[in-house]
């Protein structure tokens, strides 16, 4: 492991507290409100400059809404998004009006999981990539012309191209444009929203290599959602499991891998097939399905389907704790029983 | 043993107003009885085309160009070339759904919307209903549900009497990929087409779908073709595997020697290109230049030569044939024969 | 990293294309479509001085020249280059006592291109004889599409027809246009009440049936009004009920919009709310604005044609298509001068065009979505 | 479902206070009242009346109030079945519109079924069988039918059948039904006339209806759900009528909301150029003559018939889809 430890002497770059999304759900002409689907419910973490945090789940877990509030792309329903500032301010992203947040938007940008939808078909690269550039004040358009030239070569891609239209490349070479608009205003805080998901297998390896690549040339830090565990592990310090919007598992991706702490990171980690025939992952599948996250169980969200799950475990919502140092999990029985 | 199936140089090709795709370019590959055969390759491979071709359920503007698609209905019968039966003629219509069955990749969109789950199972048990009873008496609607009941619960559908009268849109992702399986069996075919089956589903409903799978083949020793582009699923469904790359076969062999033997230079950068979940971390991984080119946009020879690390200059100018390479495995590539086909 | 090989990507013109080249480039594909233009087009150098093509004054009337017959307009006079019509031959019908006419071809009246008749003023701004067909003999007159009861001259009233009822329908649109984008943009960019309130008038709006409430409107409109007046007030009440279809689409597309990966990443980038409804939202949809604009064209046109026909439109003396076939309303009338449904095959025509190049467009409209 | 048929129940009140009142402000717009206009036409025949009648009928017909109080007046008697009396033909306009209702009903509705039979299956067939002769010919007729306006159809199928065939094709009866009293054969000699201006009313919405078929068939056919059922081994016409066309079906049921509105505006038109009995003509007349209640009480029954169609055609939408029965 190769990135800065967690925790130490820096305060950390991004420090998310009791992060909660709700989103009504509305019956009727008067759209009275008869329900609320949590889909963020309470999640705390933070994230150091220059690591990478992975946030995992299943869909419906509440990772995207998660990240889309720390982008404020959507507005959290509760919680504090305290994040260090280039000048060294700590602000609370979540309470900033939108006036406030836009100078702020230069330092924390996003990479989107659809190659395709996530750029403007109607716009050149050079107007595309060259955009957060021009209304972050760089009027010039030969100064913007020669930044994009050098964010596509970052990316792999020629400058010649940045007076193409997108409909021009591939889903691959699109994803690396995605990256250089990303990148056009410097950002620290990168949020990538299943980046390599939509790739296929043989250009998913050179978007992965790109990122570690630019992240270590550029001192980016990512919060790296995405689905795939073997991605997440390659490519993620730490890793925080989500289900039904709640943090269950938070730790290094060693300790993790090595030792789950919770019987649904440990679920989850079985269901990923082995691609080695000789290797069978067959032990201990997950039965049932993932409940709503607008009538969720009693007790600890994961019972139902836990084969470790005791009448507590019914009963009573488990806390997040620390069983080991960095280790934090969501389980009443972690360290009593191996998930 | 004889094949069940029997894919012989098969060509698909779609004539679309700005040019003639060739999605399937002279496949070959058989598939025994019992054995669960693993198609494995990225976006526009042809994998899908291929299977839509052995059900005969290419559509316009697309059309089977030549080949042949060699399927044994009975033990000991002589095969019938599906790719010379008229797709809407009543054999080929016997043999969809009563011999080979298919597993669709999006089984929200798979059924429709606004017929009960139930009902689309029952109807497919009716029209095949020789084959679940004897005797030439015609099987009653409510046999059929009677049955349809069973298969749910066969395939692990709980509470199935109630769950028969919803609409699969009440059903959660895994349990409508579930009563998708129970309609593929409902007629117990001969050969199952599982097209990407768990692709638009979680991975804990993934493991719990791919075990059922295991399971019924275990049980009803159904032979299944099992496509996906998940090298994993592969690894542990597939007891041999075909490997495909723009419509062509680009080696075939049993898993564990595609897996741990691999001849074929694609096959060998797509195993190394995935990270895996005990691999070293945070290392770039070996990729595999360039992009997939536009189907309008083939490379002539074999077409894999521009990305091909290995590429020499015959590879650009002819393309090599399917030959053996080692005692069970065949590719497709001057490295190891020097096999053109014919031009 | 190096740098990616381009030989996967065609170094072709299509890279650079911009959106609006490659709508023209499909739209281009639809060969009706384009003819159908080419016809627009047509129809409004008509619009723009419709005195240059017809052959006399549209309301000079004379009753001993009431019905007469069409005269087809020939090119060549044994085999030269000699265009001319055939007269016109009378005899009374000595049981109703009318004049029946009917055309000679062996009497011929020259006539010429580019050759001066009455004066009429260029956009109103100078004054010319030119005509596009004119009689050699400027004392005499010619009927191309006949002449109609009070011996007016048909194809010069259908040109100045043609003026009025292609500006009614360019304007009731573009009205409804205005109305549209900004109630249906308000709706979708503004969403919660305000949209429920505009979305309510909508459905009020399109549940009525247009003509019986137009016809009302148009009988509440003071007799003595001037024809533009009447005018501008019929498209206004056309387009009062025409933009709620406007409203729907452009509120569909800004609320699907909203949702969209780059309008977010624009968002994200810091940009105001102006520029990304400005330089993504509205360019993304202006296609589709004009491609249902030009298909509102046609039921505007149909709309007023059909108000006009019933007496509650354009009112003489004004001229459209709808005032002109007020004429072929009396079925012995039409049995003796079936011409006079001449004007509704123009409208058959253009109503055709607009159609065509609308739905060519709506096809075109959207480049990237395959 | 119940809930959702009896809260759009709840609305149709509602809706038709909103539409009254709309209603009114139009005919109340002309410049000067019935009564001016009344005792203009009076002049005009020779007649005459004083001032103290004038000031008499004033009163009695509220025309001295201000106009919401006359518009609660209207409503008022409105609500007693009402209509006023009509100053042209001097009889309740409740007669005049009821004598001419059924027939403009039964014309509105056999037009709306003759275009379903023709639509229907003309879309169907043009789906499955794209770009094909047929289809491209239905597609000619379909632009021609949508780009004509239907008096114009009218006027050319009259203009034929009167110069080349010497018939009058005016008119729902045969003369010597035309005012007789209902029986089986004026029944008989009512369909043998209807279906002419019933096909001439409906061919646009015809043509636009065939084209919506054919698109959202096109669209069906190309879902997944399709494929399963092929694979199912089903016979393709079955599959085709079983399926996609049952879920093409959807938007189209939910055309019948504007279209309803269409036919009754189109029926006025066409019923003025062919002479039929027909609340349309007496509508531009009463407009034309400033017979206001009359023409408000006409306008208000098409609203009515309009909002009533829609209703019931949204509730005809939730009988047979599923999706918004489940959830509606």
């Amino acid at each position: 492991m190769n990135a800065p430890s967690t925790g130490t002497a820096a305060p950390p770059l991004l420090d998310v507290r009791g992060l909660q999304k709700y989103f009504p759900i509305t019956r009727g002409l008067r759209q009275r409100v008869v329900a609320q689907v949590r889909a963020v419910d309470g999640v705390d973490f933070t994230i150091s400059e220059g690591e990478t945090l992975g946030l995992v789940g299943e869909s419906g877990c509440g990772k995207t809404t998660a990240s889309r509030c720390i982008l404020r792309a959507i507005d959290p329903t509760g919680g504090a998004i305290v994040y260090r500032t280039r000048d060294g301010r700590t602000v609370d992203l979540a309470a900033l009006s939108p006036a406030a947040l836009r100078p702020l938007r230069a330092e924390i940008q996003m990479i989107f999981q659809d190659p395709f939808s996530s750029l403007n078909p109607r716009m050149t690269l050079l107007d595309n990539v060259g955009e957060p550039l021009l209304v972050n004040g760089m009027k010039n358009r030969r100064e913007r012309a020669e930044r994009v030239a050098e964010l596509l070569r970052l990316v792999g891609l020629r400058p010649e191209f940045m007076h193409r239209f997108p409909h021009a490349f591939s889903g691959g070479q699109r994803q690396r444009i995605g990256i250089a608009r990303a990148l056009a205003t410097s950002p620290r805080l990168v949020v990538a929203d299943e980046p390599v998901s939509a790739l296929d297998v043989s250009v998913q390896a050179q978007v992965l290599n790109l990122l570690l690549e630019l992240q270590s040339r550029l001192k980016l830090t990512f919060l790296f959602v995405a689905h795939d565990l073997s991605v997440v592990r390659h490519i993620c310090d730490r890793i925080a499991v989500m289900y039904v919007g709640q943090l269950v598992e938070l730790a290094p991706t060693d300790a993790i891998f090595g030792r789950p702490q919770h019987p649904y990171t440990a679920a989850l980690m079985r269901a990923v097939p082995v691609p080695d025939p000789r290797v069978r992952s067959s032990d201990g599948i997950l039965g049932g399905e993932v409940p709503s996250p607008a009538a969720p169980p009693s007790g600890c969200y994961f019972h139902p389907r836990c084969r470790h799950a005791q009448e507590r475990c019914r009963v009573e919502a488990p806390a997040l704790r620390e069983i080991a140092p960095d280790h934090m999990t969501r389980c009443h029985r972690a360290g009593e029983v191996a998930f | 043993m004889t094949p069940l199936l029997s894919v012989r140089d098969l060509r698909v090709s779609f004539a679309l107003d700005e040019g003639l795709v060739r999605a399937v370019d002279g496949t070959s590959f058989d598939v025994m009885p019992g054995q669960v055969l693993g198609v494995v390759g990225e976006s526009g491979c042809g994998k899908s085309v291929t299977m839509r071709a052995i059900l005969q359920l290419i559509e316009r503007p697309g059309r089977i160009t030549s080949g042949e698609i060699r399927f044994r209905r009975r033990d000991g019968d002589n095969a019938v070339d599906i790719a010379r039966l008229p797709p809407r003629g009543p054999e080929m219509r016997d043999i969809r759904g009563g011999e080979i069955a298919l597993i669709p990749q999006e089984p929200m969109a798979a059924f429709s919307p606004v017929h009960t789950v139930g009902d689309q199972v029952i109807e497919a048990i009716l029209l095949h209903g020789h084959r679940w009873q004897e005797g030439g008496r015609r099987l009653r609607r409510a046999e059929a549900r009677d049955i349809t009941v069973g298969l749910f619960r066969d395939v692990g559908i709980s509470m199935p009497e109630q769950r028969i009268d919803a609409f699969s849109w009440q059903l959660s992702g895994g349990l409508r990929q579930r009563a998708m399986i129970a309609m593929a069996l409902s007629c117990k075919p001969r050969l199952l087409i599982a097209d990407e089956p768990t692709t638009a589903i979680d991975v804990t409903t993934q493991a719990q779908v791919l075990a059922l799978l295991r399971d019924l083949q275990a049980r009803y020793n159904t032979a299944i073709i099992f496509i996906t582009h998940d090298l994993g699923v592969i690894a542990q469904m597939a007891s041999y595997v075909v490997v495909m790359y723009l419509g062509r076969v680009m080696e075939q062999g049993p898993v564990d020697d595609i897996f741990h033997n691999p001849r074929h230079p694609y096959t060998k950068a797509l195993l190394r290109s995935i990270p895996s979940l005990h691999g070293a971390t945070r290392v770039a991984l070996p990729v595999i230049s360039g992009a997939l080119p536009h189907p309008f946009n083939r490379p002539p020879g074999c077409p894999f030569h521009p990305r091909c690390p290995d590429a020499m200059a015959r590879c650009a100018a002819a393309i090599p044939s399917l030959q053996p390479v080692a005692a069970h495995q065949l590719a497709s590539c001057f490295l190891h024969h020097d096999q053109a086909e014919p031009a | 990293m190096t740098t990616l090989d381009a030989g996967t990507v065609a170094e072709d013109r299509v890279a650079v294309a911009s959106n609006w080249r490659l709508v023209w480039w499909r739209f281009r594909r639809h060969h009706l479509a384009m003819l159908s233009a080419v016809l627009l087009i047509g129809l409004y150098v008509v619009v723009l001085m419709p005195d240059f093509f017809a052959t006399q004054d549209p309301e000079r009337t004379d009753a001993r020249q009431a019905f007469i017959p069409v005269q087809m307009v020939h090119l060549f006079d044994d085999g030269k280059l000699a265009p001319w019509v055939p007269a016109i031959a009378g005899k009374r019908n000595p049981v109703t006592l009318r004049m029946e006419w009917t055309t000679d071809k062996q009497r011929k009246v020259p006539i010429r291109f580019f050759a001066p008749g009455h004066r009429w003023r260029v956009l109103g701004l100078f004054e010319t004889n030119l005509h596009l067909i004119a009689p050699a003999d400027p004392t005499q007159r010619i009927f191309l599409l006949g002449s109609d009861r009070l011996g007016r001259d048909q194809w010069s009233r259908i040109m100045h027809g043609t003026q009025t009822s292609m500006t009614v329908g360019l304007v009731a649109v573009a009205l409804s246009v205005i109305l549209g984008v900004v109630l249906g943009g308000i709706s979708g960019y503004v969403g919660g009440k305000t949209d429920q309130v505009i979305q309510r008038v909508i459905e009020l709006l399109q549940s009525v049936p247009t003509i019986p409430i137009w016809l009302a409107l148009s009988a509440a409109l003071p007799r003595d009004w001037t024809p533009t007046e009447i005018f501008f007030a019929i498209t206004v009440i056309l387009s009062l009920v025409g933009w709620t279809t406007l409203g729907r689409e452009v509120r569909g597309r800004f609320l699907a919009l909203r949702e969209e990966d780059f309008v977010l990443a624009a968002r994200l980038a810091g940009c105001s709310q102006m520029r990304i409804i400005l330089r993504h939202m509205v360019p993304t949809f202006l296609s589709h604005i004009i491609a249902t604009s030009s298909l509102a064209i046609p039921v505007m046109i149909i709309n007023e044609t059909s108000l006009s026909f019933l007496g509650l439109g354009i009112r003489p003396p004004a001229i459209s298509w709808g005032v002109l076939l007020q004429e072929a309303q009396n079925i012995q009338t039409l049995a003796l001068a079936p011409w006079l449904l001449i004007p509704g095959l123009v409208v058959i025509v253009a109503v055709l065009a607009f159609n065509l190049v609308g739905d060519g467009l709506r096809d075109a409209a959207d480049p990237y979505s395959q | 479902m119940t809930r959702y048929i009896l809260r759009r129940l709840a609305l149709l009140p509602l809706l038709m206070v909103v539409y009254s009142f709309v209603i009114f402000v139009i005919i109340q717009a002309p410049p000067g009242d019935f009564l001016t206009a009344y005792v203009a036409t009076l002049a005009s025949s020779g007649s005459s009346m004083s001032a103290e009648q004038v000031q008499a009928l004033r009163q009695q017909y509220g025309l001295d109030q201000p106009m919401i109080v006359q518009y609660v007046l209207w409503l008022q008697h409105l609500l007693h079945g009402d209509f006023g009396l009509s100053l042209e033909y001097q009889r309740p306009n409740a007669d005049l519109i009821g004598e001419q209702l059924g027939l403009t009903l039964a014309l509105a509705l056999f037009s709306l079924v003759l275009t379903w039979v023709i639509a229907v299956p003309a879309g169907i067939y043009s789906a499955t069988h794209p770009r094909s002769w047929g289809d491209h010919a239905l597609t000619v007729i379909n632009y021609v039918g949508v780009a004509t306006p239907n008096f114009m159809l009218a006027l050319i199928l009259m203009w034929i059948a009167f110069a080349y065939f010497d018939i009058s094709v005016t008119g729902l009866f045969s003369p010597e039904f035309a005012d007789a009293p209902w029986s089986l054969a004026r029944v008989l000699d009512l369909l043998g006339h209807i279906w002419l201006p019933a096909l001439v009313l409906g061919i646009a919405g015809t043509a636009r209806l065939s084209r919506i078929m054919r698109a959202n068939l096109l669209d069906e056919l190309n879902k997944p759900y399709v494929v399963t059922a092929r694979a199912k081994g089903m016979k393709e016409w079955r599959l085709v009528l079983r399926y996609p066309v049952r879920l093409a079906f959807n938007p189209l049921v939910s055309t019948i909301g504007w279209y309803l509105p269409l036919l009754f505006s189109g029926s006025l038109i066409v019923a003025t150029v062919m002479n039929l009995p027909n609340i349309g003509p007496l509508l531009l007349r009463a407009l034309v003559n400033q017979d206001m209640y009359l023409a408000g009480g006409i306008l208000l029954i098409y609203s009515f018939l309009t909002v009533l169609g829609t209703l019931l055609s949204d509730i005809l939408l939730a009988l047979i889809d599923p999706r918004i029965r489940v959830e509606g």
